[in-house]
């Protein structure tokens, strides 16, 4: 790449006479960069490779190697002014921002000519570049920052999620129930078989029932046959002890189960009336 | 194993391989034969040494959270069934529900046992399809208890420790009582025959 | 560990859970926070004992083919860079790289967030395409978070927890700092430029 700063070294040993074209930091510039002259088929590529005028100012700015906080406005002018000539010339669709911009550097540069005002310290009060320059700084960070994240490991182009399959029909799902269901459930059957009168279902009953099931599993899964004592858990309580033996008589009525004793005082047994053990 | 080293740019071990095979069989969207893998190693892998390191790699598998399954259009890492229920919790769907002949017969033994299929045939007016009680028996909410003393020795059938615990209850007197339902149900009659 | 005994059914112990996790985790559409994980475990599971199982899974999984990644919305696996060759293999098509456009525009509103196209156009010094916010927007990874309440009322525009989590990022925060520039630009970074 030929760089404006070699072009200055190249350009070193100037002869007097020669009106230089800029002064940059005291140095007299002669000629314009020797890559502004571009290929026409390459312009349109070129400038495709710039994202506006801030961009192409500051690729300008850097090829001049100058510090952007004293930008030499005239040169810059004209180069700038020369590439959007350039465009021009080759029919290119000029975006309006190209156009604002060449308006504020003109505006700037005449400002430059202008008297300044001085305070002490020797610094420009009011630099009329301070705003291009502000510009300029934002724009670049931006620039940098947005090439920081593209470097960054990004997911699909730099790594894939991991997202194992899941079969789900797998998984058992399982109706549930509530207390609630089986009671609408329930009176919705005393609805239909108007079964109301019959069926009058109290706590204490119910209770009586679910202690009828619980003796008929314990016989079942004691070989059919225990002994009556064995058939109760004291630490159950009196209550508990009471509606379990009811629930035994229960039984013994419906004919469920037997109660024998041989003879007084010998052990009572409580067998299941079918003989027979369930597994 | 000549063919791992035919590629002589980065010969690759075994367990480098299977490193290989496992990061592309996790991020996969869709099963992946033997000549997709084949494609991974740049056509470079016989496919027999790639069943061996499959086959490694199910084995590494085995005690873990995935299984590698293979499918009739490849292989693929799958959620193991008994994690399902965790993932579930993260996404509840709607369970199913029962039907109505199930809650019913299951509200029957529920409040009536113990019952036969007799009785719940005779309270419910219908055939109690063999089916519906066996759902219920599969879920281990019902079971036989014993049998009655009556031609045929029905079985007897009640509700289990499991039904009560499933249901967050301590014993079946917990479950909702009918009595003044029922009055409500008389003047509901009532209302409906006049 | 007196947390992990809450759960009466099934006490498990720390391998287990971190089954429970790795399985989980393997399976998310989407990174799981710790109030998802928390849910897994029916909520019986303090963050603190979570977060120390995380961080040995994430331990287990160093040297193999996946890494879990803390990230803004939370924990998810994703495949090891150094895979993608082989992956690439099987899915050929890249993903569009992005415009120097697009990725400008992601940076203002990611170092400048909440910004309005206005702001946009501004610092780039050009018009920005609705094409161009509407790839970010698709992609997920900037949203209109509310309006600013001039003229127009227009959009603001901010980076998503998404873009934070596809570039493996927990915060903001954790962007690249932005570069303190020279104020003379030198030659090599002209080099780069067109």
């Amino acid at each position: 790449m030929n760089e404006t700063a070699t072009s200055e070294h190249v350009a070193e040993p100037w002869t007097e006479g020669v009106e230089p074209l800029a002064r940059i930091y005291g140095e007299p510039m002669v000629q314009l960069p020797l890559d502004l002259y571009i290929p026409p088929d390459a312009m349109a590529v070129m400038l495709d490779a710039f994202e506006g005028p801030l961009d192409l100012l500051l690729y300008l700015i850097r090829k001049a190697n100058v510090n952007v906080l004293d930008i030499p406005m005239a040169p810059l002018t004209v180069q700038y002014l020369s590439y959007v000539e350039a465009m021009r010339s080759h029919n290119l669709e000029l975006a309006a921002d190209y156009l604002v911009m060449a308006a504020m550097l003109i505006e700037i540069k005449s400002r430059m000519l202008l008297p300044k005002a001085r305070v002490l310290d020797g610094q420009d009060v009011d630099d009329p570049r301070a705003e291009l320059v502000r510009r300029l700084i934002e724009y670049e960070q931006m620039k940098l920052a947005a090439h920081r994240l593209d470097e960054m490991p990004q997911a699909e182009r730099d790594f894939d999620w991991v997202e194992v399959w899941v079969e789900k029909s797998m998984l058992q799902r399982l109706p549930e129930v509530c207390a609630e269901d089986l009671k609408n459930a329930w009176s919705g059957l005393l609805r239909q078989a108007k079964l109301h009168t019959h069926h009058l279902i109290a706590r204490e009953e119910l209770s009586v029932r679910e202690h009828m099931g619980l003796i008929l599993r314990q016989l079942r899964d004691n070989g059919g046959f225990v002994e009556f004592v064995a058939m109760f858990d004291l630490a159950l309580g009196a209550p508990v002890l009471v509606v379990h033996f009811l629930a035994m008589l229960e039984l013994a009525r419906e004919q469920l189960l037997e109660i024998t004793q041989t003879e007084a005082f010998a052990p009572i047994y409580v067998r299941l009336a079918d003989g027979r053990v369930e597994h | 194993m000549a063919e791992l080293n035919t590629d002589s740019n980065s010969p690759k071990s075994p367990g480098e391989l299977k490193r290989v095979l496992e990061a592309v069989l996790l991020a996969a969207q869709q099963p992946l034969s033997l000549s997709d893998l084949r494609k991974v190693f740049a056509d470079e892998m016989g496919s027999d040494v790639l069943r061996v390191l499959l086959d490694e790699l199910r084995l590494e598998w085995a005690e873990r959270s995935l299984e590698l399954a293979q499918l009739a259009s490849g292989w693929r890492f799958r959620t193991r069934a008994e994690f399902l229920p965790y993932l579930e919790r993260l996404n509840p769907e709607k369970p199913p529900k029962y039907s109505r002949a199930v809650l019913e017969t299951l509200a029957i033994v529920a409040y009536r046992q113990p019952v036969t299929r007799g009785d719940i045939e005779d309270i419910r007016g219908v055939t109690v399809a063999t089916q519906i009680i066996r759902v219920l028996e599969e879920r281990g909410w019902i079971d036989v208890v014993g049998h009655r003393d009556t031609p045929g020795r029905p079985a007897l059938l009640a509700t289990t420790k499991k039904f009560l615990d499933d249901l967050g209850l301590r014993s079946v007197t917990e479950l909702p009582p009918l009595e003044i339902m029922n009055q409500t149900l008389d003047l509901a009659n009532a209302q409906e025959n006049p």
